[in-house]
This record gives structure tokens, C-alpha cells and sequence, in this order.
């Protein structure tokens, strides 16, 4: 009998077998979860030719096709984010090797690769799903092996945030489920392409409302935030890097699916998203600028990130949607790399200095530079300088704003530009002082191979600005769903 | 006009709603999970009135029966840790800040909005909705199996069941990896009638279980709610102590843990192929792989079932200690 | 004549689950209350597994019913038994009055 | 090789691939670095000899690349691009001889030559940049770059004025992005042309055109230092000499002037702007900046200080001499832009060498340091007077033709203002002169006499760009001075 | 008043008093608790949805929905009750 695979199918199934092979041979896990990455990256690569030979792939599962079965569909967009978390992925587990090398660390070792390869299943999982409800489950995969990487250290204050987050997670999903019921009721079928010029009525909007709700709280968008500080402040380094890069991106992404096949039913509600972007530019903002800890800044960037890939949602109203979505994609994109180096630079320099309190960073003797200048590079694409893939983002998002006339979010997102400035201008201070330090400073600490990979995921943040254009053109491909055949 | 059963659902309706606020405002955290329970088992009843006892099974085997189990068993957890510490034997957690009432009321008042306007779309919503009738109909003679419901969990949207497995995976390696160190609460002491009790249910659990399984096929019942009868068994072995986990026991538990995902996941994978995409089970072989499946399943879902009320990896006590990491 | 007949046990069997509920809610102590609850409730649901049990279609339903109400019992004997001990053992009052 | 499109490319990557190497070596790799950064330097001078020759004789240089659709990166190679480039090549070679002796025994050389690289790098991109979309990102890339160099001493005082700094220029970057953006959705392009682009847009929507101009000249006006921008500039004096030397003479100040050239003459076009009312505002906001900066210079003692003053009203001359919107202003302006900086760097190396050599580092010290170190202030000497505009020095020539242009233009002001302006100049150099001549020596900045205070990588730069300013005013008229390059482009912009 | 309509508007109370839970509730116990119930309610919605007027076979669809919903909430019950488990240990070790 030969075995007949499709990337797509790969793409899930080979990190599932991993983290069960993972699971089963603690010892091995490394090895494991770095095999289990290349081979799920050489999957997504391969899916990626033939995305762009062939436009999208669809696969329906069981050969039962969409609305009875589940149809699983690869696009640009989808292609796009899998490239995203198996590349970013990839890069953090090569650094997780080391972070997590230590004989202190046996047990989370042991429990972060079985953990990190489900959470990659069900990302990817969702990338590629075509179902709401299947997404449901997806993301109920994704929600229970984060808080399980959010609570790897053990210390009581990740313990106090996971609970937190779980709480969150299990809200949001519940509220999302809500909404797949009215789905249900209203059209009486599940899958995407069921949606596309349904009419907005009661049952419908409620469903709406549910799932954006629900999604909101998953991906920590304000006023629905307040797990996300803790949850990513406290995990280590190495699962910060996923949850901020990467987990929060996958309630994104179904937010940016359902948009594009149920549109919003009003000017308002846009308004009302992007009202709710930027007030966490705003409070993210803030909330960094009074952060007294290295990780715990890094965490409401985060949060105020999120906002603005909001904004970006909302930048051009109702009638920009259409092209919208692009320059939050790129947003998406460029944060979740850009974000992902930084906390595992972060991580780094607490390692290193053996804090991360942000007054007392220029005190120490010792400057982990390397660490230090990956974590400026990665500012550099979070604030959105040239020529990084977050000044590409910002770039689209104000050009389109301002072509549609909508000054309040060009002015939103220079505030939040000229915050992330200021706020990050405070670690630089740290970094770059030396007046303070008693013993002769050491410079060029630690050539790890925990700074590779944060340091290859900062150049990628900038040096990807370069090749906006062909990221662009990649993430139209098969776009929009309900035309493709 | 006055429908003996309308009446019924109404009082049912009534019950359920009661109960619910009952469990959720009553003081004592014992009687909330009580409350609870019959919370479950009445909602599981008004679902058999709705014509689906396949939920209505899994609602009390694993919706009540196990989380109930769950609730209790963190009860006992909660008051022994903080009972014998921190002399708050009943509170059971320590006290959160207080919510200032007028916020508790803004949010009441916002959640009772949100429900209102989910009751206003409810109403809105077409009243015999479209469905999967047609479709699920048609192709119920291709799926290799009788009952419907098994039909979509095993075939039609098998992926989605693999993933609940998944799903379930992932809440035991998360379990395993939150709980370490320190021993906990000791099982209460029950007493010899409850030991001669359990020595008699066991068989018994066993048996309904298989047939649940077995049944699932053709009528209500499947893997999950066998699975969650079996894990009811465990639940006795580990509350009777007639089975202590043991750190040696570990490697032979996460192979029993993978094995419902590892046999599905690879069943699905190798069938792609002639024509066939992944999950497309060759229709001569359709009922003996889903058997195949279910029953891997079904052992997977007892066993972590089980492993999750009992909670914490069995390690040595030796190794004990908050910073063991 | 086997549809009176077990209407007529099912109706006895409502009646014992009715004077149940009663003295849960009127008797005074834990230990009075799983007297009534566990005398009349075990009465009543014989009554009633008979009565259905008549109705049956087949000697396996017949099987089954018996089966459940054997099961149904031992389970409530040994709960109560656990109630009643748990409330001796933590030293709940026996009300007199 | 004789026919290298790539030309601009390579120019721009001998400084930006200088930089990584310079970062990873290690502080000890002296020579090594020396040797890279003086090879690099030396390499682009010959690149852009060539380049300037080429395009002399009418080569056209144009690179693009595609960033976002309809958006390109491009590099170009005007004439306006070779004056900058040729001006920062020089410099930079200047710069970095006098850097290796002012830091021979500093810490973090590795970071501070890594920066420094990627200074230059960031300027010769402003000066070659295709389209505004271009100059935002080596603009920006700039800020980055001088940033570390502001604070390179690590000290309390130097992260505030690095914060100041930070703040004052990423907010005018982000204007900047505004006004870029503004021009993309207004004009649907943002490239250089003679003539500029707008010519439509104003006719159609004289108030967005308006409003862009304000916000494109205020953002560039941050880095140019024009009136009431201007405030970061004395306070990021806290730098090392040659950062200061730099900022000063190119790379900073210099890509704030240089870019509002680009945006009247070939984002607006002169005529336009003129039409569009906006040119006689500006003139006015640059005599205002030339004679406050005047004032200000006046009160300070700290010798660096009162240069920085000095810069913010110098630097407005070029300013001055764009929005006069005349041909003869604009050569005095472009001619400016070159003298300025020979002039400037040589005092601020000169400033540099005082407080190396003596620990003079306030005016008030400054007493017979003349005879302690003649050399340099010779230098200094000349670079003053040409300041001032004493003929035949370089800043003669611009100020001359300035005045030139404000008649032509037909404002009699200028001749006003620039010689009120010189004036001011003598008042605040002509003190610093007699100091250093005719005053006796404060016992503690005599020495032993005879030995050199500092070593000849610090003596000789200056005395080179004071050389420089000599023979630019000298041989104003000969082929391939900076004068001449000038009336070449300006018959460019006014497309004659 | 068919049964539908009826445990329609259970599941949306049940769900709704689950969110009061959720948002209010003041012990960690009583939030888990809260959860499943707006997972009750959710159940409810799909199978009301899924029934069929008396001679009508309901869809199996939402059934297989629900069931799954179950379980998955189970998992996510047994995490979040570990965590209050683990967080309670590490707060009575801290007041130790």
C-alpha cells in the first residue's frame, strides 16, 4: 500500500508524532524537537513551492469535502504564518537548547519540548483549518500548551500568571464556541466558505460579536489585556519568545480569516476595533514606559503591538478592508519575528547580568553586548524604523489611513511610534552607561549559541524590509477564498 | 394547550437555571460542587429530551462525573493544604482582594446585556435551522459505521476527533509538568463497606464500559463516554488505593497516554494514498479501522482520564521541594 | 391488564419518592434525613424498575433493568453509609426536638 | 570596469560593510581597525573622484529597487549627490586619521569605528538617494548611527543629551515619514526630479501643499537645527571632538540642509515653491536662526559650545541661500554647504586638541594658548576668519555670492543680515583669536616648550582642512572646486 | 413553547450566569466552575440547534460538536484545577 502524503497534512502531523515521540523519550527530546522543527519547516517549504506553482491547495480530509467534512486550505496567508512560526520556531528552539541546558533545568526540559511541539501542531493547525469549529479545538490545543510553557519555571509568580491566562484562555474559547453555536443555528454549516455573503442578521452578529470577543481576550487586545504582562513577563525566555511571537498571532489570524469572509457588518464596529487598538497603543505605551522590569517592558510592547496591528485592521474604515488586512499581515509578520528576538535577548542579559531590573541594568560590570545589540536591532523593527519589515507595516498602515483620510489613526500610530521610542530609549540608557559601574566593565560576554538565533531572527526583522514587495505579492496568493474554485 | 411534557420541560428549564445560580452564589464550596453535579445530570437530561443521548451520556460520564470528580478532589486539596497551614479550613483558597460591589454589579449588569443580546439573536435565528441532515445521510452508508453520531466523530469529522485527543494530550503533559514535588492531600480514609462497594462496581465498570464502547457503533454510547467509564474505574483503584502510581509506572503510562493519538493520527496518515487523501479510510476496511481507532481511543481516554484526577506525575517524594524544576 | 398493573407500581413508586423528598426537606438532622432518603427512595425505585421492567419488550431490557437497580442500590447504600460516617467522624450533632 | 553602473552602490557599501567588520573585531585589533578604516576611506575618495568624473561628462547613475509596489528604493548619482558625497569622503578620511589619535587609548573602539562607519554610510546614502522614500531611510538610519556616537562616553550627562538628541531627531524622522507620506498619497511618487514634482498638486490643492511643505522643511529642520528646532544641538556637544567635528561639518546638521535642497528644488521645484508663497517664510525663519544662533554664541564660554551656536547660525545660510530662491543665492548656498563644513571641522578638531593638549575646554581659559600650540591655532585662525567672511577665504566666496543673490532676488534684507551676521561672527571669534595671541599664558597651560602636547594624527587634520578652506576661497574659480560644482548643479535646479 | 425554544434560552441564562461567574466570582474554584458552566450553556445552543420537530431525526453534527466541547473542557478543567492545586501548595509553602 503506498502512502500517499500532502505537505498539509505534514505540516500537523509531523510535529504531532514529534511531540509524542517527545513525550515518550524524555531523554532524547531535544534531539526530537530539533529533527521534528527541520523536518516541519522542510514540510511548510515544500507546501510553499507549491503554493506558488499552483496557487492554493485545498485538502479535504477524508475525501468527504467541506461543509460535512473539514477541509484543510493552504494559501499565501496561511503559507505565510506557518513560514512565520516554523522559521521563528526554529530559531527559538536552537536558542532553547541552550537556555535550557543546565542539569537545574532536567524537568523543564523535559516538559518543554513535548509542550512547544503540541503548541506547534495546533498553530499550525490553525493556519491550515477551514472550520470554525475545528479551529475551536485548535485553539484549545494551542491554549493548553501555552499555559503549560507559560508555567515551566515552577516559580509562584508563572504559576499565579498561567492561572490567569488559563482563565483567559478558556473564556475566550468558550465565547468563540458560543458564537460557532449561532453560527450553527443561522447556516447551519461550519466551514468558511459557508460564510461568504451570508446576511448580517441577529444570530449572525452575535456570532460575530462572540468570536471577536473571545479572540480579543486570546490575543490580549485592550481593554482585554490584563493576563498577557504577567503571563509573558514570568515564563522563560525561550517560551516568551513563543507565546509573544507566535501564540498570540494565531487568535490574530482568525480574526483577519473571519474579516475577510464575514465582513464586518458596520463602519461602527471597524471603528470600534481599531478605538480598542489604539487605546492599547496608548496603555501598552504607558504601561512600559513605568515598567520597572526588562521582561515586563518587553511584554506591554507587546501589547501595544497588538493594538496597532488592530489599527492597522481598521486604518482605511469599511471600504479599506480589502487591502487592510495586508499591511496588518506584514504587522503580524514583522512583531512576531521582531518580538521573538527580543525576548530571547532579553532572557539572554538576565542570564547574564543575573537580573532584569531596568534601573540598575548600567550597574553591572558585565554587558552581554551581543545580547544587548541583538535586543536594539529588534527595537529597531518594533518601533518601525527604516528599513525593517515593521517600518514596511507602518508604512502601509499610515499610507493607507492617510489616502482614506482617517488622519486619528496616522496620529495614533505616530504616538504609539514616538512611545516605543521612549520607552525603549530607557533600556538603551541602561545598556550604554557605564558611569555607574564599580568593577572594570567585561565586554563581549558569552558567545553563546543562545545569541545565534536571536540575533539571526533581528537581522530577519530588518533585513526582511527589503523584501516586502515579494512577501506582498506571496500572501495575496489564493486570496480571496470564496473565488478560488 | 397544557402539554404534560411542555410542562415538564418548562420546571426542567427552571431547575437548570436554579441550580446554576444556586452553585454559583452558594457560600460553601462543598455544596457549590454538589450543586453542581446535579446541575450536570439535569442538564444531561434535558439534552436526552432533545433527543441526543450521546451528549446527554458524555455530559454525565465526563461533563459531571469526572469534572465533578476533579472539583472534589481539588476540594480536598485546597482545605488540607490550607486546613493544616493556614488554619482556613473553610474558605479552602486564599482570599482574593475584594471586587468592589459596584463593579461586581457593573459586571453583572454588563453580562446580563451580553445575554439579553444573545437571547435577541437566539429568537432571531431561523427556528428549524439548516443542517447537515441531507449530507450526513447521504453518506452514512459509505462511513463504515451505524450510528450517526459515531459516523461524524469517527469519519466525517475525525480530524476534529483526533485533535479532542490531542487536546486531552495536552492537558496531561501539562498537568504532569504543573504538579511536582511536595505530596498531597491523603486519600480520606472510607472505610470497609466503600472497599467491598468498589470490589463490586469494578467488574461491573468494566463491562459497561466495553459495551458503550462496543455500542457505540450502532446505537448511543462510544470511545468517550466507555473511555470515561473506564476511567471511573481507575478512579476507584486510586481512591480504594488498591492502586498506588508509582515512579516506575511512568514510562508504560505516557505510552498509554499517546496511544489513542499515535494509532489514530498514524491510521489517518497511512491510508492516504491510490486516490485517497489522509482519513479517507478504505471503505472494506472502514469499520475495522474505526473499531481500531475507537478502542486505542477509548484505553487513551480511561487511562488519562484518570491520570488527570489523580494530577501530579508519580515521582519519588525523595525529590520533593518547590524549586525542583 | 400488564400496562395497569404497571402504571399502578410506577404511581406506589412516585409515592415513595414524594414521602422521600419530604423528610429531606423536613427532617431535622443529616442523620434522619438519609433514614427517609434512603428507605422510601429504595422503595420507590423498586417499584418503579418493576413497573418498567413489566413494560419491557425483551427478557435483555428485563436483564438490564435489574441490573441498574441492583446497582443503583448498593451505590445509594454505600453513599449514605459514607455521608452518615464522614458526618459522624467530623461530629455533626444529632438534633433531639 | 571602465562602465560601472553599481558605481553608487559600491561607494555606499564601502562604509556600510566597513561597519559589521569593525564591530566584531576585537578592542585590542588596533592596527587592524586603523588599517580598514583608513583603506575604506581612502578607497571611497578614489570611488567618488571617479564618479564625479563620470557624471562630469554626463554619465547617468540610476539603481532601483522595488520595496512595496510602486515604491522604490533608488540610488542616483547627481551633481547635487557628488558635492555631498565628495565633501563627506573628504571629511570622513580627515575625520577618521584625527579619531585614531583622539581615541588611542579610549574604551569601546570597536562599537565607536562600527558607528562611525555606519555614519558615513547613512550620509553617503542621504547624499545619493533617488526619492524622498530613500532619504527617510538613511535619514533615519543616521539618527541610529550618531546616537551611540552622542553617548559614546557613557556618562550620566552624555545619556541625557543622547536622550534629547533621540527624542528631538526620531520625532523629526517620524515627521519626516509623515511628510513623505503625504507626497506619496499626494503626488503618487517621491522621486527627485529638477522641477520637482508637485506642479499639479498645487495647482489643484494649494493648501496640502502648503501644509506638506511646512511639515516636510519642519521635519528636516530638526536635523538642520533651524530656529526653535535647534536645542539639541548645543546640548549633544557632550560628544567626543571628532563626533562633534562630524556632526557638525557633514553628517547631522548637514543632511538636514542638504534635504531641504532636495525638497525645494526637486520635490517642489524652485518655481513652485515660489508660486506657492512658501520660499519668502523660510528665508525669514533662516535670518532669524542665523542671528539668534549669533546672539547665543555670543553669551557661551564653552569653547564647543559656542561653536554649536555658531553651527545653527552658519548652517541657516545654506537655508538662507535655498529659499531665496535666486541662482546666485543658490550657488552661494551650495558653496556654503562645502566651506561651512571645511571650516567647521577644522575649529571643532582644533576644540578637540585644546582639551586633549592643554585642558583648555573654556573660552576663558584660552589665554596664550597660541603660542602653546600654533599649529593648531593657526588653523583655527584661518577657519575663524573665514567665517567671518574675510576675503580671499572660502566663506567669502559664499557669502558674497549669498549677497548676490539677496539682490538679485530683490531683498535688500540679506545684505543687512549678513552683515550684521559677520559682524556678530567677529564678536564672538575675534575674542577667542585675541585670547589665544595676544594674552599672556595662564601658568597652567604652559609647559615645557618645545615638545609637541599631541600627537601629529591630531595636529595634522586640522591643518589639512584649514588648508583646504585657504585654497577653496584662493582657487575659487578653478575647474573642480567646490564653486564651480556648484554652478553646475545650480544650472541644473533652475533648468537653464 | 417547543422544547427548543424552551433549553434555547436555558443555555443562553446558563451561559450568561457562567460569564457573571467568570467576571466575579471571588475563589479560584468558583471561576473553574463558572467556565463549565458557560460551556453547558454553549452545549445547549448546538444541541438545540441540532433538534428536529418530533418525526425529524436531530443532526448528528452538533452532537459530535458537543461531545467533543465536553472533552476538551474536561482537559482544560483538569489543567486550570492543577494550577490552583500547584499555586495553593506554593502559597501555603510561602506562608510556612
Amino acid at each position: 500500500m503506498s502512502v500517499d502524503l500532502s505537505p498539509i497534512t505534514l505540516a500537523i502531523f509531523v510535529p504531532l508524532f514529534g511531540a509524542i515521540m517527545a513525550f515518550l523519550l524524555p531523554r532524547a527530546a531535544s534531539v526530537i524537537g530539533l529533527a521534528t522543527l527541520a523536518l516541519t519547516t522542510g514540510a511548510v517549504i515544500w507546501l510553499a513551492r507549491a503554493v506558488l506553482t499552483g496557487g492554493a491547495v485545498v485538502l479535504p480530509l477524508g475525501g468527504w469535502g467541506a461543509p460535512l467534512g473539514i477541509d484543510l486550505r493552504a494559501d499565501g496567508l496561511s503559507v505565510a504564518m506557518l513560514g512565520l512560526t516554523c522559521a521563528v520556531g526554529f530559531l527559538v528552539s536552537v536558542a532553547a537548547l541552550d537556555s535550557l541546558k543546565g542539569a537545574q533545568q532536567a524537568r523543564q526540559r523535559q516538559y518543554f519540548w513535548p509542550l512547544w511541539l503540541l503548541l506547534l501542531t495546533g498553530m499550525n493547525g490553525v493556519y491550515l483549518g477551514t472550520d470554525i469549529f475545528n479551529l475551536y479545538v485548535m485553539i484549545e490545543v494551542i491554549a493548553l500548551a501555552a499555559v503549560g510553557l507559560t508555567v515551566l519555571s515552577g516559580s509562584r509568580a508563572a504559576v499565579q500568571a498561567g492561572l490567569e491566562y488559563m482563565y483567559a484562555s478558556i473564556l475566550g474559547a468558550l465565547l468563540f464556541l458560543m458564537g460557532v453555536g449561532f453560527i450553527y443555528l443561522q447556516l447551519g454549516r461550519l466551514d468558511f466558505a459557508g460564510l461568504t455573503g451570508a446576511e448580517p442578521t441577529g444570530a449572525l452578529i452575535a456570532a460575530l460579536a462572540l468570536m471577536f470577543v473571545g479572540l480579543a481576550l486570546k490575543t490580549a487586545l485592550f481593554p482585554l489585556h490584563f493576563w498577557l504582562p504577567a503571563a509573558h513577563a514570568n515564563a522563560t525566555a525561550p517560551a516568551s519568545a513563543l507565546l509573544s511571537g507566535l501564540v498570540v498571532k494565531a487568535a490574530l489570524y482568525i480574526v483577519l480569516r473571519l474579516a475577510q469572509y464575514m465582513p464586518f457588518p458596520s463602519e461602527t464596529l471597524l471603528t470600534l476595533v481599531g478605538l480598542m487598538g489604539a487605546g492599547a497603543v496608548i496603555w501598552g505605551g504607558i504601561q512600559a514606559l513605568r515598567a520597572e522590569r526588562l521582561k515586563l517592558l518587553v511584554a506591554w510592547s507587546t501589547v501595544a503591538q497588538i493594538g496597532l496591528i488592530f489599527v492597522a485592521f481598521a486604518r482605511a474604515g469599511e471600504v479599506g478592508l480589502p487591502e487592510s488586512w495586508k499591511a496588518a499581515a506584514l504587522l503580524i509578520l514583522a512583531h512576531g519575528i521582531a518580538k521573538a528576538a527580543m525576548f530571547l535577548a532579553a532572557g539572554r542579559i538576565k542570564d547574564e547580568i543575573g537580573h532584569d531590573v531596568i534601573r540598575d541594568l548600567d550597574r553591572s560590570p558585565i554587558r552581554p553586548t551581543l545580547a544587548q545589540f541583538t535586543f536594539a536591532l529588534a527595537a529597531i523593527s518594533l518601533i518601525g524604523l527604516p528599513p525593517s519589515l515593521g517600518f514596511i507595516g507602518k508604512w502601509s498602515l499610515m499610507e493607507g489611513a492617510m489616502a482614506a483620510g482617517y488622519w486619528h489613526w496616522v496620529a495614533v500610530t505616530m504616538a504609539g511610534t514616538l512611545m516605543s521610542v521612549a520607552y525603549f530609549s530607557r533600556v538603551f540608557a541602561g545598556f550604554l552607561r557605564f558611569d555607574r559601574v564599580r568593577a572594570p566593565v567585561g565586554e563581549h560576554q558569552g558567545w553563546a549559541l543562545a545569541d545565534a538565533a536571536p540575533l539571526t531572527l533581528a537581522l530577519a526583522a530588518i533585513g526582511l524590509g527589503l523584501l516586502a514587495a515579494p512577501i506582498l505579492g506571496f500572501i495575496e496568493i489564493g486570496y480571496p477564498f470564496g473565488v478560488a474554485p | 394547550m397544557a402539554d404534560p411534557l411542555m410542562i415538564f420541560d418548562i420546571l426542567l428549564a427552571l431547575s437548570i437555571v436554579a441550580l446554576a445560580t444556586a452553585s454559583l452564589s452558594v457560600r460553601d464550596q462543598f455544596t457549590m460542587i454538589v450543586l453542581f453535579i446535579i446541575f450536570g445530570l439535569l442538564s444531561a437530561l434535558a439534552w436526552v429530551r432533545l433527543s441526543a443521548p450521546d451528549v446527554a451520556l458524555a455530559e454525565a460520564a465526563i461533563g459531571t462525573g469526572v469534572t465533578g470528580a476533579l472539583l472534589l478532589k481539588t476540594l480536598h486539596h485546597l482545605r488540607f493544604v490550607s486546613g493544616s497551614r493556614n488554619r482556613q479550613p473553610m474558605t479552602g483558597v486564599a482570599p482574593l482582594p475584594p471586587v468592589p460591589l459596584g463593579v461586581t454589579l457593573a459586571n453583572a449588569a454588563f453580562c446580563g446585556l451580553i445575554t439579553l443580546g444573545l437571547a435577541a439573536g437566539f429568537l432571531g435565528a431561523p427556528a428549524a435551522g439548516p443542517g447537515f441532515d441531507m449530507l450526513v445521510a447521504e453518506a452514512m452508508p459509505t462511513s463504515g459505521v451505524a450510528h450517526p453520531v459515531t459516523g461524524v466523530l469517527l469519519n466525517f469529522r475525525a480530524y476534529d476527533t483526533l485533535m479532542e485527543v490531542v487536546v486531552l494530550l495536552a492537558a496531561v503533559v501539562a498537568v504532569w509538568q504543573i504538579e511536582r514535588g511536595l505530596s498531597e492531600a491523603p486519600a480520606p480514609v472510607m472505610g470497609v463497606v466503600w472497599q467491598g462497594f468498589a470490589r463490586l462496581a469494578l467488574p461491573a465498570i468494566v463491562v459497561v464500559g466495553t459495551y458503550l464502547l462496543w455500542g457505540g457503533a450502532e446505537a448511543p454510547g462510544g470511545a468517550f463516554q466507555g473511555g470515561a467509564v473506564l476511567a471511573a474505574m481507575g478512579l476507584l483503584l486510586l481512591l480504594t488505593r488498591a492502586y498506588v502510581p508509582q515512579p516506575g509506572h511512568r514510562g508504560i503510562a505516557r505510552w498509554a497516554f499517546v496511544l489513542g493519538t499515535g494509532v489514530f493520527a498514524l491510521v489517518a496518515l497511512l491510508v492516504a494514498g491510490g486516490g485517497r487523501v489522509a482519513f479517507e479510510y478504505p471503505l472494506e476496511h472502514a469499520k475495522t479501522l474505526i473499531l481500531l481507532i475507537e478502542g486505542m481511543v477509548t484505553i487513551s481516554i480511561a487511562v488519562t482520564l484518570a491520570a488527570l484526577f489523580h494530577g501530579r506525575e508519580p515521582v519519588a517524594l525523595t525529590t520533593g521541594g518547590r524549586h525542583d524544576t | 391488564m400488564a400496562e395497569v398493573i404497571a402504571a399502578v407500581l410506577m404511581t406506589a413508586g412516585t409515592v415513595f419518592f414524594i414521602a422521600g423528598t419530604v423528610g429531606l426537606l423536613r427532617f431535622p438532622d443529616i442523620y434522619c434525613r438519609l433514614h427517609a432518603l434512603t428507605k422510601a427512595d429504595g422503595l420507590g425505585l423498586a417499584l418503579i424498575a418493576l413497573g418498567t421492567a413489566l413494560l419491557a419488550g425483551s427478557a435483555g431490557a428485563v436483564f438490564r433493568i435489574a441490573l441498574i437497580w441492583f446497582f443503583v442500590a448498593v451505590a445509594s447504600a454505600t453513599c449514605s453509609h459514607l455521608v452518615a460516617r464522614h458526618a459522624r467522624q467530623t461530629g455533626t450533632e444529632v438534633q433531639h426536638g | 570596469m571602465m562602465d560601472a553602473p553599481l558605481l553608487p552602490l559600491f561607494i555606499l557599501l564601502t562604509s556600510l560593510l566597513a561597519a559589521p567588520v569593525l564591530f566584531s573585531l576585537p578592542e585590542r585589533a588596533a592596527r587592524l581597525r586603523t588599517g580598514i578604516n583608513l583603506g575604506m576611506a581612502g578607497l571611497k575618495v578614489a570611488l567618488v573622484a571617479w564618479l564625479s568624473l563620470k557624471v562630469s561628462q554626463g554619465v547617468i547613475y540610476d539603481l532601483r529597487f522595488e520595496l512595496l509596489p510602486g515604491l522604490e528604493f533608488k540610488l542616483q548619482a547627481d551633481p547635487l549627490a557628488i558635492l555631498f558625497i565628495a565633501l563627506s569622503a573628504v571629511l570622513w578620511l580627515i575625520t577618521t586619521i584625527y579619531s585614531v589619535g583622539y581615541l588611542e587609548h579610549g574604551p569601546h573602539r570597536a562599537r565607536f569605528f562600527g558607528f562611525f562607519s555606519l555614519c558615513v554610510a547613512a550620509t553617503v546614502g542621504i547624499a545619493l538617494s533617488g526619492n524622498l522614500f530613500t532619504f527617510l531611510l538613511f535619514y533615519e538610519l543616521l539618527t541610529l548611527a550618531t546616537y551611540p556616537l552622542v553617548i559614546h562616553r557613557g556618562t550620566a550627562e552624555a545619556l541625557r543629551a543622547g536622550r534629547i538628541y533621540l527624542i528631538y531627531t526620531l520625532a523629526g524622522g517620524l515627521v519626516l515619514l509623515l511628510g513623505t507620506l503625504g507626497l506619496w498619497v499626494l503626488a503618487g511618487t517621491t522621486d527627485f526630479v529638477p522641477g520637482g514634482v508637485l506642479a499639479y498638486v498645487v495647482a489643484v490643492n494649494p493648501l496640502a501643499a502648503q501644509l506638506l511643505f511646512v511639515v516636510l522643511i519642519g521635519a528636516l529642520g530638526v536635523k538642520a537645527a533651524l530656529f526653535p528646532f535647534h536645542v539639541w544641538l548645543p546640548i549633544a556637544m557632550v560628544a567626543p571632538a571628532p563626533v562633534s567635528a562630524l556632526l557638525h561639518a557633514v553628517a547631522v546638521v548637514k543632511a538636514g540642509a542638504f534635504g531641504i535642497m532636495r525638497v525645494v528644488y526637486e520635490v517642489f521645484g524652485i518655481e513652485t515653491a515660489q508660486a506657492l508663497g512658501v520660499t519668502a517664510p523660510l528665508a525669514v525663519l533662516a535670518g532669524v536662526t542665523i542671528i539668534y544662533g549669533s546672539l547665543k554664541a555670543i553669551t557661551q564660554d564653552d569653547i564647543k559650545k559656542r561653536l554649536a551656536y555658531s553651527t545653527v547660525s552658519q548652517v541657516s545660510y545654506i537655508t538662507l541661500g535655498v529659499a531665496l530662491a535666486s541662482p546666485l543665492a543658490a550657488v552661494g548656498a551650495l558653496a556654503h554647504l562645502i566651506h561651512q563644513g571645511l571650516m567647521k571641522i577644522t575649529m571643532f578638531m582644533v576644540a578637540g586638541n585644546l582639551a586633549e593638549g592643554l585642558g583648555v575646554k573654556r573660552v576663558s581659559q584660552m589665554d596664550g594658548v597660541g603660542r602653546a600650540m600654533p599649529g593648531s591655532m593657526l588653523a583655527f585662525t584661518l577657519a575663524a576668519l573665514g567665517m567671518i567672511g574675510l576675503p580671499p577665504l572660502a566663506g567669502f566666496v559664499s557669502k558674497w555670492y549669498l549677497a548676490q543673490g539677496g539682490l538679485e532676488a530683490g531683498q535688500a534684507w540679506v545684505i543687512e543680515l549678513l552683515l550684521g551676521s559677520s559682524l556678530l561672527n567677529a564678536i564672538y571669534f575675534m575674542p577667542m583669536l585675541h585670547r589665544a595671541w595676544f594674552r599672556d599664558a595662564a601658568p597652567e597651560t604652559t609647559g615645557a616648550p618645545g615638545r609637541p602636547r599631541i600627537g601629529w594624527m591630531l595636529a595634522v587634520p586640522p591643518a589639512a582642512t584649514a588648508a583646504l578652506v585657504l585654497i577653496a576661497g584662493g582657487f575659487a574659480n578653478a575647474p573642480f572646486s567646490p564653486l564651480e560644482w556648484t554652478r553646475f548643479i545650480v544650472a541644473i535646479e533652475y533648468q537653464e | 413553547m417547543t422544547p427548543d425554544l424552551i433549553y434555547g434560552l436555558t443555555g443562553i441564562a446558563v451561559f450568561g450566569i457562567g460569564l457573571v461567574g467568570a467576571l466575579c466570582a471571588l475563589d479560584r474554584l468558583r471561576r473553574v466552575l463558572a467556565l463549565k458552566l458557560c460551556s453547558v450553556g454553549a452545549g445547549f445552543l448546538l444541541v438545540v440547534g441540532a433538534w428536529r420537530a418530533p418525526p425529524g431525526v436531530p443532526d448528528p453534527v452538533p452532537h459530535a460538536l458537543v461531545i467533543t466541547g465536553i472533552v476538551v473542557m474536561v482537559s482544560a478543567t483538569a489543567v486550570a484545577l492543577a494550577l490552583i492545586r500547584r499555586l495553593q501548595t506554593l502559597e501555603a509553602e510561602d506562608e510556612r
